[in-house]
Parts: C-alpha cells; structure tokens; sequence
C-alpha cells in the first residue's frame, strides 16, 4: 500500500481496535438501539405519524453520532498520544482521515442495528433515508472529526470551537430530513453531497493547523 | 545539527525559555539540567516541533520522522498492548524490518512476557520502558530524552545507561536530568536552565 | 452432600416437569375460547415466574456479598442472573408464538406486560455488558451486585409505570379477562411451575459446578507452574 | 456547616467549577437540545398534535442527559482523582451527592435553554410539564449519577452508560409524557417522586460499593 | 500498626502478590524495594484500602482519614488550581486551620508563586511536589508515599529527606523506591519485593 493510504489504513485500524477492544461492542450496539426504540415507543403518541417517526430517527443518528465524536480523541488526549501521532505521521491530514474512517465504521455499524429495527419498531424505510444517512455519515464524520481534535488539543481548547458544531451539522440534519420525507429528494441528496464535498476538503486541508502548532 | 538564537518560549504572560542560545553538532550529547520547573521539558518540546518557539530562531538539521522523543507521558494508548502501540508507530514510521525490530526492543527492554497486556494494566517503570522502546523503534538520528532514568528500576537504569553509550557518538542526544552525574561521562555539553 | 444436590436437582426436575407437561396436555380441560393454543399457557407462565425467581435470588446473592464480602456469592449472583436472562429468553419467544397464535401478532406494545418484560429483559442484559466491560476483581464484583439490586427494585417500579403508561399509548385493543381457571387446570399449572423452578434450580447447580471447577483447575495449575 | 453537608458543598462546588472551566460541555448540550429542537420542526406535520410535540420534549431531555452523564467522572478518571476523593471523604455518599448536584444544575441549564426553545418552536409548555422535568431530573441525576460512576470503572464507559441508564429511565419517561399529556397530572407527578424517593435513596445508599473495593 | 498475614492480590488471573507478612509498629519506617512490576504500588494501594486483598488477611490500625497516601499520579484535578485542590482535599480531610496549613505548605514545596495556576500548566516536578503537600495536609499518622523522589529536582529531594527525617518516629512511613540508599538511614525495616 502507497505511504499515504497505509497510514491512513494503520491508525483507522486502531481505531477501529479501540472500539472493538471490547468483543461486545455489536451487542452493545444492538442494546443501546432498542433501547433507545423502546423510549422513543413511550414518547411518541399512538396516533403519530411515519413523518414524525422518521425525524425521531435523524435524532437518534444526531445523537449516536455526538456520542461517537465526544469519544472520537479520547484515547488520544488520554497520555499525550496525539503528540507521539503527530511527530510520527508523515501528512497529518492521515490522523484526521484514519479517525474519521473510525467514526464512520462506528455509525454505520450503529446504523445497521439501528435501520432494521426502526423499520420493525416504526415506520418503513426507504431507499431515500438510506442514502440520506449514508450521506449525512460522510458529513458529520469529516466536520465532527476536526472539531473534536480541536476540543481535544488543549491548544484548541479556549478557541471555543466545539461551538461551531451546531450550526455546522444543522444544515446535514435538514438535508436529512428533508431527503427522508419529501416527495423529491434528489434535491436534498444532492445537496447532502454537496456539503460532504466541501466540508471534506475543508477539514482535510486545516487538520494540520488544528494538531500542530 | 541542532541551532538555536535568542530562543524563547511564553505560556500566555509566562516567559518559560528567555534568549536561549544553543548550538549541537551531529553527535552530540547535551545534557539539559535545572530545578523543576525551569523549561527543560519546554526545550524538549521545542527541538522536537511539538512547541512553536513564540520568539527566536530554531534550526533542526532532522526530518520530523528522525527525531525520537521521550516525554514525561510514554505517549501510547492505554487500552491497547504493547505491540499493537509499537505495530502502529512502526508503521507509520515506515520502520524497515517492523516486527523483528519490535521483537528486539521488546525483549532488550524487559517487555518481551507482557507484551499482549493492555498498558493500562502495566506498572510504571514497565510504561517508561515501553516509551523507550517506542522512541528508539525507527533508530532517530536526533534522540530527545526528557528524564528517561526516572521510574526505572536499577537494572532497568543500567541497560539505559548502555544504550546511552552505544548512541553516543553514532547519533545526537539531547538529555534532560535531575541526575547529571549519571550521564556526565557522555556528555559533551550542558545546557543548565534557571 | 453438596456433589449430590445437582444430579438430584437434575433428576426431580426432569420428573416434575415430565408429569406437569402430561397433566397439562392430556389431564386439563381444554380451554373454552381459546382452544388448544391456550396449553402454551402452562409452559409460558412458569417460564416466566421462574424468569422472576431467577432474578430475585440473584438480587439475594447480590446483597449477601455486599453485606459479607465473601467472594463466591459475586459467581453465585452471576450465575442466578444468567440462568435468568436465559429463561428471560424463553418467555419472549413463547410468548410471542402464543401472541401469534391467538392475536395473529407477534408483539404488542399495548400489553403492559410484553412492554414491562422487554425492559427488565434489556435491563439485565446490560448487566452483562458491565461484566464483560470490567476488569474481574472485587470491583467488579461490588458493581454487579449493586446493578442487581437495582433490577429487583425496578420490577415494581416499571410494573407501576407501565400501568400508568397503558392509558395513552394506545388504545387497549386486547382484553385480558381472566378465564376461570378450572381447579385442575390450576393443578396442572402448579406442577408445571414447580418442575419449571427445579429446573432452573439444576441449571444453576450445574453452571454454579462448572463455573468452580474451572477456577479450581486454574489455581491448580498455577500452583503446579 | 455541618460536616457532611460540609463535604456535599466542596464536592458539588468543585463538580461546578470544572464544569464552568471546560468550556466545550455546555455547548454541546446546548447543540444537542437545538438540533433536536429544529430536526422536529422539520419533521412534525403542520397538525401534529401537542402531544406529540411534547413527547419529543422528553425524549430531547433525555439524551441530553446522557450526554451529562457521560462527562459526569471524567476530570475524576483523568488522574485518578476519584481515589483520591474516596480516600479523602468520610462518608463517601458526598461524593455522590456532590456530583448529582453537578449533573443537576447542567441539566436545569439545558432546560432553561430547551423548555423556552420548545415553548417558542412548538405548544406551550403547562406548570405540569415544568414541574415533571424538575421531578425527574432529581431521578434523573440520581441513578444516572451511580451509573456514570460505574461506566467510569469499566473499559467501554461512553458505550456502557446509555446502555445502563436507558431502561432504568422508561419510567420516567412514563411519568413525565404522562404528566405532560393527561389530563390527571397529580398521579404521574405522584409516581415521579416515588421514583427519586426509592432510586436516590438506593444510589445514596450502595455507592460506596461502586467506587471502593 | 500494619499487620498482614499470607497477603495476596491478583489482578484477574495475574497474582502480583503471593503471601506477604508483614507487622510494622507505630513510628515504623518501612522501605519497600524490588524491581519494576515486582508489586510495590499493588502493596501500597492495599494498605492505602484503595484495593482489596483478594486473599490473606491484612489490618490497619488507622482510619481512612489518618492515611496519607502518594500515587504515581498526583490525585488532583488538572483543570483547577493547586489552590483549589488542596482547599477541596483540605475541607474533605477537615484540617484545622486549613487556609493557613495551605500556605505553608505551598510555600515549603516552592508552589507558592503558582498557586492560582492549572495544575495542567505545571512541570512534572511541581505536580509532584503538589501531589506532596496533598498527602500530607491533613498531617496523616500512616505515611504512604510510592516513589516520592520521583521527578523532584535536588532541592526537592533535600527538601522531602528533611521532610521525611522530621516524620519519623513520629508518625509511621511506607516509602517505596528505586533508590534504597537514599531512605536507608531512616528505615527500620525493609520489604524486597521480588
Ligand atoms: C413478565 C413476564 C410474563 C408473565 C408473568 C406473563 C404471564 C402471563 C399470564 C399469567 C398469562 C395468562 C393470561 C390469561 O390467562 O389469559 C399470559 C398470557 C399470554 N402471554 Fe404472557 N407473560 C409474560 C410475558 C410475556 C411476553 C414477553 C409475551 C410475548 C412476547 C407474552 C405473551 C402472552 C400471550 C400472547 C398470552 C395469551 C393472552 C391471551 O390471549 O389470553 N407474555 N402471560
Ligand atoms: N489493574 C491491573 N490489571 C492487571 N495487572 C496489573 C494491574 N495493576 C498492576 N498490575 C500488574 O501487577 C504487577 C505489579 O504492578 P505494580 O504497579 O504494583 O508494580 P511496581 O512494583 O509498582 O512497579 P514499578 O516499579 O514499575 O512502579 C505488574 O506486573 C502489573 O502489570
Ligand atoms: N501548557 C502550559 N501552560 C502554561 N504554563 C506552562 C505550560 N507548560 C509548561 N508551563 C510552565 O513552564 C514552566 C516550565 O515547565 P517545564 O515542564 O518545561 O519544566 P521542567 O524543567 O521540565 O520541570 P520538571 O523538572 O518539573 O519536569 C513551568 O513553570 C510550567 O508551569
Ligand atoms: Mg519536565
Ligand atoms: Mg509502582
């Protein structure tokens, strides 16, 4: 594998280690997705409709997705790690890039759970959601990735950045929305791409001013 | 190989490094001393790119992936065992012959038996020496070493001492102590802060 | 004495639970409207009391190794709770084939007590993501039994909730009258619970024996090594 | 002050302080209510009723809860601090008190920023409602707060919580959508403070179990 | 004052210690030895009550709040000040005159200037030296300090020998270290772990 990829693939792979550490993440997984069903069953009225049921979904990916990214560096914070990666990674932008593949795995394995049993709990799920999700991941991931670096890096830290999270992830969650339940949503999947793009080469490009000084 | 002019270093209105001056050539071996308190870590950070100097100039004749540093912390993740942080800095130092090297340092250091444990579960001295093999893994050509004696156990200290020796000369050393005397006979320059 | 008590456990179980299931198919008259479906009832039911018994020893245990600090009682409150979760199982899917059978669904949400179940059924499931997740040592210990404590507490608590939740959930589609019970069908029913119990009462020796073994043997060969 | 009260007040003080100090928690709760908050307004029918506008206010509630608990220990883990705390506190109860009343004054926080939010985007929001949300942050705070101390102790903590805290928190749920939505609140409020009363007397009771061997 | 019998603990399958003895009176001055991971911060977390023994018997003749008790880590909260550390530790342990033997204590261990910063700011040495006037601000009659020479500088080290010398007899001391010679004269007994 070229120099880039094969670190990019090395620290997604420990990534990835330090999720499945424990054997039990998938039943962890499983759990925490019926359970959180269960809670939304006793919230939501009897007489509430599919649409409302599938914006219960964007929350749960919106929140599963938060988890995931508070956890994102905290491994790294925990003795310094970030700082040995940092002086021993050739590009940078391969730190940033490995931990968003780890985000990544992590929600759609969550969302894998997750799907099949909204679609038994609740309502049916189309071919539009699934690939409303699938693009929502990439954005999150790539946005939530550098910005929990920021969080993470003590530098970072009085910048109060973390606070750009929220109106950077509201427009994914509209997208979502809107590509889940309206009667075209080619223009929201578009524009969910779109915003993937952008934010993608946005956040790969200024990884390395986030980690170093 | 190592060139600094007027180097300074501020934590917000804290001046920690004021005006340092410091020249090493290949092969050296600087030992760094002072109170607590005083910098030496901050110097370490500094020759190592981890720190931006706020004032000065810095020259480092080594590519970043040439510079081996010790910190305080042994810079690894907790939750994984040994060979999975050496495999991981292994490769992303691009180091030739990973695995039997890792193989060797593991067992020159000790770590050999424990090497599947999770870090978490080691005793300290077993994490410095863990943080000394990750140093050492890629054979740097500029070695950073900020207290590397401490939480060592006497053997632990000795095998470092010959390690030391046998660096000395082939590669530069840059070695912060509370302990001069241990490292006196290497050294070819001091640098004490205040 | 105690070498004997699983085998003898073992064995009664088998009988009892035999002679309840025969009494329960051919002996008890067939239920008026529900017809043969409803001999489910006689497995279902004990499976599910049982399921309680489970979890409340396990709770027992759990308090007598907070209170002694002895640490065998962490194994044997283990060991109760899995054979719980285990039969915990069972009642969901016997439940929900009799569900099947008789309402033509698998699951309801309106039936307090499917709802109540799934709860207590995640909540000790939990329990042994917090084993796994934790290092083995009196720490371990301790959480566990207090986890345990928690469940036999939560049993009543969500058996009120869920009976406060009925009313707006869904409109209560499925009555629930209680058919009266024939005084042989009750016969037969007790028998089934009894022999349901023994069963789990051997299980649980018989993990609770394999469980110790298998440490005996790792100190042995550590002592050997 | 008296001594043990004397330990709550340091205990709590200090949860507040570190709270105040890390400065990328309250934003991501505040993200989290919002978003949540603006996913529903772009979810929920024009004539989606107020009662299911007002399930959603628990389930937003809820998860941000969570997200509390899951920096609840923390700064305590980082250094081991807590064993410090367990060898320091007399009565070790404190501790866990001290940090309800943390992860308490967090949550009132979110509300203050959520309950308006929730009032102004969707129905408005009865004495009923408010008086719910303050019963069962008590229960809340309470199991979550023993709970977080728990995951804290294990290897999988940010995974573990919700997996622990979600089914012990259904009946609140209940109880709160129940006082929100029906027309007889007193019963769910009656049935909120039975559950603090029994669950905060056990958290008090069986945390010194939990942080010491 | 300490008194254990066959005292063991294992740490799943992994036993660290296997039938220790040891009786240490009141003004005893125990030095505890042995190499890295041979189990001396296993032994100190036992007598500090933070692990359990998970075999054998072992009796303190202290309670909790008579225990001083230094970790490798320090055991303070890295986002707040020492100041607010050791007023929290301070309130917790009930010290009399907490405020004033906060003072002094900062003072004696050179934390005086930098009492209002993070303790995420401070140098290894100085959060060593904070993690020393922790342990012994509620001037504890059961001294347990694992390695306290570590990261201190020469004039904390004298510092802490003065320290030490002044307790002895006085209150009861487990000091474990790689440096036995340095606590040798005042050590009336020793523990080698092995
Ligand atoms: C807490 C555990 C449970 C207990 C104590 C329990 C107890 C009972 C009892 C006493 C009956 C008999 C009621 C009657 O005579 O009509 C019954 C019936 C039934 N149970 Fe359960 N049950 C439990 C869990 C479940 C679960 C988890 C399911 C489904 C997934 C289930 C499905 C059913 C069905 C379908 C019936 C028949 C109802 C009818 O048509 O009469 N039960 N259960
Ligand atoms: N939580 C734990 N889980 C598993 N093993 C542990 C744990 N803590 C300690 N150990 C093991 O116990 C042994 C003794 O550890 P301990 O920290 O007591 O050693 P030590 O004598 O203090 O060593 P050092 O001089 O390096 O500080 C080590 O082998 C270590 O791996
Ligand atoms: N991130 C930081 N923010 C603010 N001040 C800092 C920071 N890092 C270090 N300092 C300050 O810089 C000074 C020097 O710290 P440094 O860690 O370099 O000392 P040191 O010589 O390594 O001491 P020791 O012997 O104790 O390890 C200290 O006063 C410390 O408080
Ligand atoms: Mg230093
Ligand atoms: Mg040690």
């Amino acid at each position: 594998m070229s120099g880039y990829l094969g670190d990019v693939a090395a620290l997604a792979r420990t990534s990835l280690l330090l999720e499945l550490r424990q054997r039990d993440t998938v039943p962890a997984m499983v759990l925490f997705v019926v359970s959180a069903l269960v809670v939304f069953r006793f919230s939501l009225p009897a007489d509430a409709s599919d649409l409302a049921s599938l914006g219960l979904l964007w929350i749960a990916i919106v929140f599963t997705a938060i988890l995931a990214l508070t956890r994102a560096f905290v491994a790294e914070r925990d003795q310094r790690v970030l700082d040995g990666l940092v002086l021993a990674t050739g590009d940078r932008s391969a730190i940033w890039l490995g931990k968003v593949a780890g985000v990544l795995a992590f929600l759609v394995l969550a969302e894998l759970v997750a799907l099949p049993a909204f679609a038994l709990f609740f309502a049916a799920v189309g071919w539009e959601t699934v690939a409303a999700v699938a693009l929502a991941n990439v954005g999150i991931a790539a946005v939530g990735t550098l910005l929990a670096a920021m969080a993470a890096a003590s530098r970072a830290r009085e910048l109060l950045l973390p606070l750009l999270f929220l109106p950077l992830v509201i427009p994914v969650v509209v997208g979502g929305v809107g590509a889940s339940v309206e009667p075209d949503p080619g223009r929201y999947l578009a524009f969910l791409g779109l915003y993937d793009l952008i934010f993608a080469i946005l956040a790969w490009a200024s990884f390395d001013y986030v980690v170093a000084e | 190989m190592i060139r600094a002019r007027g180097l300074e270093r501020r934590f917000g209105e804290k001046r920690v490094l004021a005006g340092l001056d410091l020249d090493v050539a290949a092969g050296g071996f600087v030992a760094v001393t002072g109170p607590n308190g005083s910098g030496k870590s901050t110097l370490l950070a500094l020759l190592a790119g981890l720190l931006a100097p706020t004032g000065g100039e810095l020259e480092i004749e080594a590519r970043r992936d040439e510079v081996g540093y010790l910190a305080h912390e042994p810079l690894v993740y907790r939750e994984l065992s040994a060979l999975e942080n050496l495999e991981l800095y292994g490769r992303l130092y691009r180091v030739p012959e990973r695995r039997e090297r890792i193989g060797m340092l593991l067992e020159r250091y000790g770590l050999w038996p424990a090497r599947h444990e999770r870090v978490s579960a080691y005793s300290r001295g077993m994490a410095q020496r863990l943080a000394l093999c990750r140093t050492l893994l890629h054979d740097p050509s500029l070695v950073l070493l900020d207290e590397p004696y401490s939480a060592l156990d006497a053997d632990g200290a000795r095998l470092l001492d010959a390690e030391l020796a046998a660096l000395t000369g082939e590669r530069t050393l840059v070695v912060s102590t509370h302990d001069p005397d241990r490292v006196r006979p290497l050294a070819t320059q001091e640098v004490s802060l205040a | 004495m105690r070498n004997n008590l699983g085998p003898a456990l073992a064995v009664g179980a088998l009988l009892v639970l035999g002679t309840g299931l025969g009494l329960a198919l051919f002996w008890a008259p067939e239920d008026a409207d529900q017809g043969v479906s409803q001999r489910i009832f006689y497995v279902h039911v004990p499976i599910a009391l049982t399921a309680y018994a489970c979890f409340g020893w396990g709770a027992w245990k759990a308090l007598r190794l907070l209170w002694t600090r002895e640490a065998r009682y962490d194994l044997e409150s283990y060991t109760a709770i899995h054979m719980g979760t285990i039969f915990g199982v069972l009642v969901l899917v016997t439940g929900s084939i009799w569900a099947k059978v008789s309402w033509g669904i698998w699951w309801s949400w309106s039936e307090r007590q499917l709802v109540l179940f799934l709860v207590l059924f995640l909540f000790y499931s939990a329990y042994f993501m917090l084993r796994y997740s934790t290092d083995p040592g009196p720490r371990r210990a301790n959480m566990s039994a207090v986890y345990a404590l928690f469940g036999v507490v939560l049993i009543p608590v969500s058996f009120l909730a869920i009976r406060l939740a009925e009313n707006f959930i869904h409109p209560v589609v499925f009555t629930r009258e209680g058919p009266q019970m024939a005084g042989s069908m009750f016969f037969a029913f007790c028998v089934c619970l009894a022999g349901m119990l023994l069963l789990a009462a051997a299980l649980y020796q018989a993990e609770l024996a394999g469980k110790r073994l298998d440490a005996r043997v790792r100190e042995l060969r550590e002592a050997l090594a």
